[in-house]
């Protein structure tokens, strides 16, 4: 306990604390960040309604603007969208997703890049070339094309009654697929330099594992530019999700995210009813950009060829 | 180098502004693009209807929906299975060329090819004999009482023309023998194609040696193909385009709202219902089918409270209709027109009764993007069965996808809509969506209601020929499809069509656009 | 260098035969295009009939080495959709989008490289500071946004500035060009700026990176230790060291841009290949689909190509190599 | 063959060969026809070790001794040839290495307790292990508490003391010590050395130390070999080479030695150039920067033989 105590202590005397308390920008990007998480990780208790709860909705509610406008109910502080349905709260289950969809994506194609560019950087040889082609491969298809890909391809595995509820999972997957690169890239160089440290050669001397030497050794040696990378990915991810949403390859109107709502929004642009597209959007760039600021920042601190 | 630039620009802003003082010319947006400029190659609403200013029929569909002469002046049935018709004289093609029988014997061959979408339109016709050259015999294989309705969308081209450019069969996309036709075509109606560049623009302008009394005075019109609903309104309200078919409910108010625009509305034929799978057994995660159980769904019918449906999604652009046939069709029987009570308290005894107090959970899957705020009313469709206890799995699919898979069979409660274009008329309504799936019947109908009686009408319908029996047959065959909740029906687009207040333009049900009925200041 | 172009040209190869081997293992099953075709009043031995004309029916092997086999001579069918040769079609495309990448390009070099280089110049400097939010806030907005954003103002309150298509284009040969009449110009500034957005940023955020990191190099140090003028230092040494990297990622990113233009395409009913490919999804259009596909790995690599041999030339030390 | 035949050794090399393959990738070779190349780092190297000596391993840098030292590891699989080091009752002989980098030589996320455990039986249980630890550190001359620490709290010397530690957490019998000093200042250099020297003593270790500092072999060896271009061309007792050597090369480096008093200073150039290690001369490949040079040298590769002061020398020059 003291030890926490005396780490933490630590932490707030090193260098990074320092950075982060004179950057008044970052501050308020992480302050921001925290709560918006919050209110999306806490939705089903701080959201004042369900609009998941198809029961509750009530069609008569629909299209009611903020409450501050004539017309406004206090029970709909942000108005309600065409089904009745809380933009309030749909924004906070709506982020939910977002941030889910995010997170999920990068850690796919973060795990995938990372165990994929410590094999090709510790065997090297033909794995190496086989993995780094078919990098080069990867990176010849926008990510948009890989979406529309999997999206066929999940249509084709999938029997009609899942399809909506495996979307999330195809939504991630089709994002994640097409980011391991940077991560292997990353990695593979990191590891192609800490492979050949005499730590790893003391360690294979002492008849530790190729498995143990990859992961106890080397890993942590690489992961400092790969969370790096992974933040500024997560904004990506966040975003791309949204114009998968646009494109109608994004999470489905059931379980939707920013973009979803977003997109529904869109219809609704011209209609006078502002409320509908307009909060969720500034919800999801505030999202991306509190994320794009500590990420941007992150680099920066960490980056040592900075200092 | 510069210089030369901005006299180019000057000329060619100079140019724009001459010919907009002088010439009507009427600029239109849909969301859709012509699928081709060759009458045969596509069955398809939006295509027909703006190519049939280009291209006529023996007959066509005046203001009021009624069959008027256009290319044939008069016609008379030889026999139940012999018609005959006059050809109008002096009617020229766009080309020069002298309209004759030989055209339409030849337009019957190329629509009438194997391959060709139009082949099942013109199928009960067994040949066309000539007469002379301004009339000719046409000889049925069967009692058809649908042919001049058929006729209205068979368009006629010049023989010599298509021979001239080597299209003499429609859609051959093995040898693209079609290609000639993607950019211009001739036909001998009010306009002529000007010039075409498929996705981007086509120019249409007045064919001055038309055959009838001119009403219209446009001189040209322009059509853009606009995709996103919002740009397309836009388009509209920013007064780069003058008219949009289909302007979304929800921007209704605001082109109303907007000086020198207005809204145009008249009830579409479409009319929206949800289908279901009666046959089944068991549906996809239960181990019964209670869609057969009529009470079930009567329950579901009743569960759906369409005013609200029709006041928040549709705007009140809709009718809520309680049979599949719009108003504005011949036979429409009023007196069967009356919907089951939105009575959440009877839907859930009726589902009690059928031993389904607790509810169920129901797969349901509607198209994307077909039908006026579809995915809306499906989501809506979602909360209000909740309330009875059905927890409805709703699953939106790519119109491309929903077409292939619906008929297929693959879905057990889906929306669809069906209007009974291009024929008008009852019979393809029922003989597509009411009769048990048998061959060519019942296509749009799969794994769905069943029922003897309506399977024996349906063909009967489909070749009487005097009104009052078919009347009384169609009032049958609706009432027995209402009554057994065949299909739970929601309502009847409306079409709202936003232009310019200097546009005058008529509205039909049948969504056509019949430019040579417009004026514009 | 023949080992740079031997290795490219498998790796071409093996997208492209990638793309068509996964394009075709799905195209089945995003829809049958029989129905577009012969809409919905059809029998079903028309449909059947239709199905065998396109050799739908058969296997998706032997529909995909049908394709691989004409694709080799440039052949990759007709579009079911528009009924035109999909080679025409694409080159008929292929301007409008190459014309709204190429200026999006120049603005975000235009504009990138100067706010870069001010940003490293004066870190501290308030323009600095918005201009580094500024370009946090372009990579955070997704483009649809913007475009409609854009519309809303420009088009339907200001009424400035078309909301759709490319307005007038002159042709030269075979090539369609808006840059030479005033609505064409017009058309141009929304799509553009929309498709910019993002590049500017990065490219200004890339400029400034790379450009305090060479001037941390002892090679600048030593330049300034001479006496240069700070200003000297960072336009000359710095500038210059920095521009490698800008070349690199501007070309890789036109590739990107071609895939981002199917969004701005589809907001503002652009006539360029986004919109050709969304549409052909709609329609189930699966030889426009493939030939996309094709067409967009194909240019990819080729670009990932002419940006090593970019490399080559200005870089001698690789040359060495 | 004249492979030394010594009682018992604890590690026996017997024409040792290691080739590594430098062609160019596939495809360019395919495309400009370039033949496949190979380098010999290590070209039919014989010795053994008895146990509880120091054998040293000398020669210039890029000469293959590291090489050696990485294929006795097991770092390197053999092209020809192999190490023994199992002990007459078949059972391995323990060994680690000890490197020349003390930065790369320690994980820097690892705290040393950590990299210490590491070598250590699998058995033992979390106490005996930490007291183990302990024990070990201060047999280095640190202290238990800086098994907490992580690498970059200690000094190069400390580290080398810490991989020192960390070979003997082993329990090794053999230490491979690879350049172990040359990255440290003189001063230090000493401490270590004397701590090897002391451990050597106390424990009775085995060393095979690879080193290009002559004056460092002086203080520690029993037996050297000299290596030119992967080749052994003189191996004998430490006194005899270092009083009486025979081979040109052995007497070269002999003569460029460093003064101790003057360490720093820049060590005076060999005659000649080194020759490519990717284009061997022919015949004895010293033969070019050789004084005694024969024409027979620039066609025959001289073998290993006994010489006349009592060290094996590859010369043709060097008759019995």
């Amino acid at each position: 306990m003291s030890q926490l105590v005396l780490r933490l202590k630590a932490f707030g005397n090193s260098e990074l604390a320092w950075r982060f308390r004179n950057s008044p920008p970052v501050i308020f990007a992480a302050v921001a960040l925290i709560a918006l998480v919050f209110c999306a990780a806490a939705a089903s208790l701080i959201a004042p309604h369900n609009p998941f709860d198809p029961a509750t909705l009530n069609i008569m509610d629909a299209r009611l603007p903020p409450a501050w406008i004539d017309g406004g109910s206090s029970t709909y502080l942000l108005g309600t969208d065409e089904q009745g349905r809380d933009i309030l709260s749909t924004i906070f289950y709506g982020m939910r997703v977002s941030i889910l969809v995010g997170i999920a994506a990068v850690a796919f194609s973060m795990t995938i890049g990372v165990a994929l560019g410590l094999i090709a950087g510790y065997l090297g040889g033909w794995v190496d070339t086989v993995i780094m082609r078919l990098g080069d491969i990867q990176l010849s298809f926008p990510t948009i094309m890989i979406a529309f890909f999997i999206d066929g391809v999940a249509k084709i595995v999938m029997p009609i009654g899942m399809r909506e509820e495996m979307r999330f999972y195809v939504v991630i997957l089709a994002i994640g697929v097409a980011d391991w690169v940077q991560f292997a890239r990353t990695v593979r160089a990191a590891t192609m330099i800490e492979r050949r440290k005499d730590y790893v050669a003391a360690a294979r001397i002492s008849e530790v594992g190729n498995v143990r030497i990859l992961l106890a050794h080397i890993l942590p040696n690489t992961i400092g530019p790969v969370l790096v990378l992974a933040t500024l990915g997560l904004g990506v991810a966040i975003l791309t999700e949204a114009i998968l949403s646009f494109l109608g390859l994004g999470m489905p109107p059931s379980q939707p995210s920013l973009g979803t709502l977003i997109r529904a929004g869109n219809d609704l642009l011209l209609s006078g009813e502002w409320w509908i597209s307009l909060f969720p959007g500034a919800a999801l760039v505030l999202l991306v950009l509190a994320v794009n600021i500590v990420g941007d920042w992150l680099r920066d601190v960490l980056n040592p060829r900075l200092r | 180098m510069n210089r030369y630039l901005k006299l180019l620009l000057l000329t060619s802003c100079a140019g724009l502004a001459i010919s907009a003082a002088e010439a009507k010319t009427l600029r239109f947006a849909e969301s859709q693009e012509i699928s081709s400029m060759d009458p045969h190659a596509a069955r398809e609403d939006f295509t027909l209807s703006l190519i049939g200013n280009v291209y006529e029929g023996l007959v066509r569909w005046n203001k009021e929906l009624k069959i008027e002469p256009a290319l044939a002046e008069s016609w008379e049935t030889l026999s139940d299975t012999q018609w005959r018709f006059h050809l109008r004289k002096g009617v020229e093609f766009h080309n020069g060329n002298p309209f004759t029988a030989d055209d339409v014997i030849f337009s019957y061959e190329r629509a009438g090819s194997p391959g060709s979408p139009f082949a099942g339109l013109l199928e009960p016709i067994a040949g066309i004999a000539k007469v002379d050259d301004h009339t000719i015999d046409i000889t049925l294989k069967r009692k058809y009482a649908l042919l001049l309705n058929d006729f209205a969308g068979w368009y006629i081209l010049d023989k010599e023309f298509q021979e001239s450019i080597g299209a003499q069969k429609p859609l051959d996309l093995s040898t693209n023998t079609g290609g000639a036709m993607i950019t211009q075509g001739i036909g001998t109606g009010p306009f002529k194609v000007a010039s075409r560049e498929p996705d981007v623009k086509t120019v249409f302008v007045a064919n001055e040696k038309w055959w009838d009394k001119r009403e219209h005075n446009i001189d040209e019109i322009v059509y853009t193909p606009i995709a996103n609903n919002a740009t397309r309104v836009a388009a509209l309200l920013s007064g780069e385009v003058d008219f949009i078919r289909n302007a979304p409910p929800q921007d209704v108010a605001r082109v109303e709202g907007t000086p020198g625009m207005q809204i145009m509305r008249a009830p579409h034929l479409r009319n929206i219902f949800y289908g279901m799978d009666q046959q089944s057994k068991t549906l996809p995660g239960l181990d019964s089918n209670p869609l057969a159980d009529v009470r079930v769904r009567k329950a579901i019918y009743q569960a759906i409270d369409i005013d609200g449906i029709k006041r928040s999604i549709m705007r009140d652009n809709s009718r809520p209709s309680a049979i599949m046939m719009a108003p504005q069709l011949p036979f429409y029987d009023a007196s069967l027109d009356v919907r089951f009570p939105f009575d959440i308290e009877a839907s859930k005894a009726l589902l009690k009764e059928a031993g389904y107090a607790d509810g169920f959970t129901l797969p349901m899957d509607c198209p994307a993007g077909s039908f006026i705020n579809d995915e809306q009313i499906c989501q809506a469709t979602v909360g209000m069965l909740a309330k009875v206890g059905i927890k409805a799995q709703l699953t939106m699919h790519p119109p491309v996808q929903f077409d292939t898979e619906l008929p297929a069979g693959k879905y057990s409660f889906y929306m669809l809509g069906w209007a009974g274009l291009p024929t008008l008329d009852a019979y393809n309504i029922i003989s597509a969506t009411f009769h048990t799936p048998t061959g060519d019947l019942g296509a749009w109908n799969p794994k769905g209601y069943s029922n003897a009686r309506v399977d024996e009408l349906i063909p009967q319908i489909g070749t009487e020929y005097d009104t009052e029996k078919r009347q009384e047959m169609i009032s049958e065959v609706m009432k027995l499809h209402r009554d057994e909740v065949g299909k739970i029906m929601l309502h009847q687009q409306f079409l709202t069509w936003g232009m310019s207040d200097k546009v005058h333009a008529i509205v039909p049900a049948d969504e056509y656009t019949r430019f040579w009925y417009y004026t514009m200041d | 260098m023949i080992s740079l172009l031997a290795t490219r040209l498998t790796s071409v190869i093996l997208v492209m035969l990638v793309v068509s081997a996964l394009s075709f293992s799905i195209f089945n099953f995003l829809g049958d295009p029989v129905n577009n075709i012969l809409g919905v009043n059809a029998t079903l031995a028309q449909r059947e009939e239709l199905r065998v004309a396109l050799g739908l029916d058969q296997s998706t092997f032997v529909q995909f080495w049908r394709f691989v086999e004409r694709a080799v001579v440039g052949d990759f069918g007709i579009s079911y959709r528009n009924r035109q040769p999909v080679v025409d079609l694409i080159l008929a495309r292929l301007p409008a989008t190459l014309e709204l990448v190429m200026c999006a390009t120049v603005i975000a070099l235009a504009m990138g490289i100067p706010m870069g280089v001010y940003t490293a110049l004066k870190p501290r400097g308030l323009l600095s500071r918005s201009l580094q939010f500024g370009s946090l806030l372009g990579i955070s907005m997704p483009q649809f946004l913007i475009g409609m954003l854009l519309i809303l103002v420009f088009s339907v309150e200001l009424r400035w500035l078309s909301a759709f298509g490319r307005g007038e284009v002159v042709t030269l040969g075979w090539w369609t060009t808006g840059l030479l009449t005033t609505s064409g110009i017009k058309a141009l500034i929304m799509p553009t700026i929309t498709l910019a957005v993002f590049q500017v940023s990065m490219i200004m955020r890339l400029v400034r990176g790379e450009m305090l990191e060479v001037v941390r190099t002892d090679f600048v140090k030593f330049a300034r230790a001479r006496g240069l003028s700070d200003r000297a230092v960072y336009l000359t040494h710095a500038l210059r060291n920095s521009l490698l990297p800008v070349i690199t990622i501007t070309g890789l990113q036109i590739g990107s841009l071609i895939a981002f233009a199917i969004v701005v395409e589809a907001v503002f009913q652009w006539p360029g290949m986004g919109m050709l490919i969304l549409q052909a999804i709609e329609f189930a259009d699966f030889p426009v689909m493939a030939a996309y596909l094709a067409f967009v790995g194909f240019s990819f690599v080729t670009i990932n190509l002419v940006v090593d041999l970019i490399y080559l030339a200005v870089d001698p030390r690789l040359r060495a190599k | 063959m004249n492979a030394i035949v010594t009682e018992q050794p604890l590690l026996k090399v017997a024409n040792l060969g290691r080739t590594f393959d430098v062609s160019a990738p596939f495809l360019q070779r395919l495309a400009t026809g370039a033949p496949r190349r190979s380098v010999k780092a290590v070209d039919g190297v014989s010795f053994a070790i008895r146990p509880g000596t120091t054998f040293s391993l000398v020669g210039e840098s890029g000469c293959g001794k590291s090489t050696v030292a990485r294929l006795v590891a097991g770092l390197e699989r053999p092209t020809v040839g192999a190490v023994e080091i199992r002990k007459d009752s078949g059972e391995r002989v323990r060994l680690q290495m000890v490197f020349q980098d003390p930065v790369g030589s320690l994980n820097p996320r690892w705290r040393i307790g950590q990299s210490i455990a590491e070598p250590m039986a699998r058995k033992l249980g979390r106490i005996e292990r930490r007291k183990r630890i302990g024990e070990l550190l201060v047999t280095v001359g640190l202290a238990p508490s800086d098994a907490d620490k992580y690498p970059h709290e200690f000094s190069g010397g400390q580290r080398q003391r810490i991989s020192i530690a960390r070979a003997l957490a082993a329990e090794a019998e053999l230490l491979l010590l690879d350049e172990p000093t040359s990255a440290l200042d003189v001063s230090v250099q000493a401490q270590v050395l004397n701590l090897l020297k002391d451990l050597q003593q106390k424990l009775g270790l085995t060393y095979l130390f690879i080193s290009h500092n002559l004056s460092v072999v002086r203080f520690l060896t029993d037996r050297i070999g000299v290596m030119y271009l992967g080749r052994l061309v003189e191996e004998g007792p430490g006194e005899i080479i270092l009083e009486n050597p025979q081979h040109p090369y052995t007497r070269l480096l002999l003569e460029t030695v460093p003064d101790l008093e003057a360490p720093k200073r820049d060590r005076a150039p060999l005659g000649g150039d080194i020759p490519s290690p990717l284009n061997p001369p022919s015949g004895c490949t010293f033969h070019p920067r050789c004084p005694l040079a024969m024409d027979v040298c620039k066609k025959e590769r001289p073998e290993l033989r006994h010489s006349a002061a009592g060290a094996n020398v590859a010369c043709h020059a060097i008759q019995d």
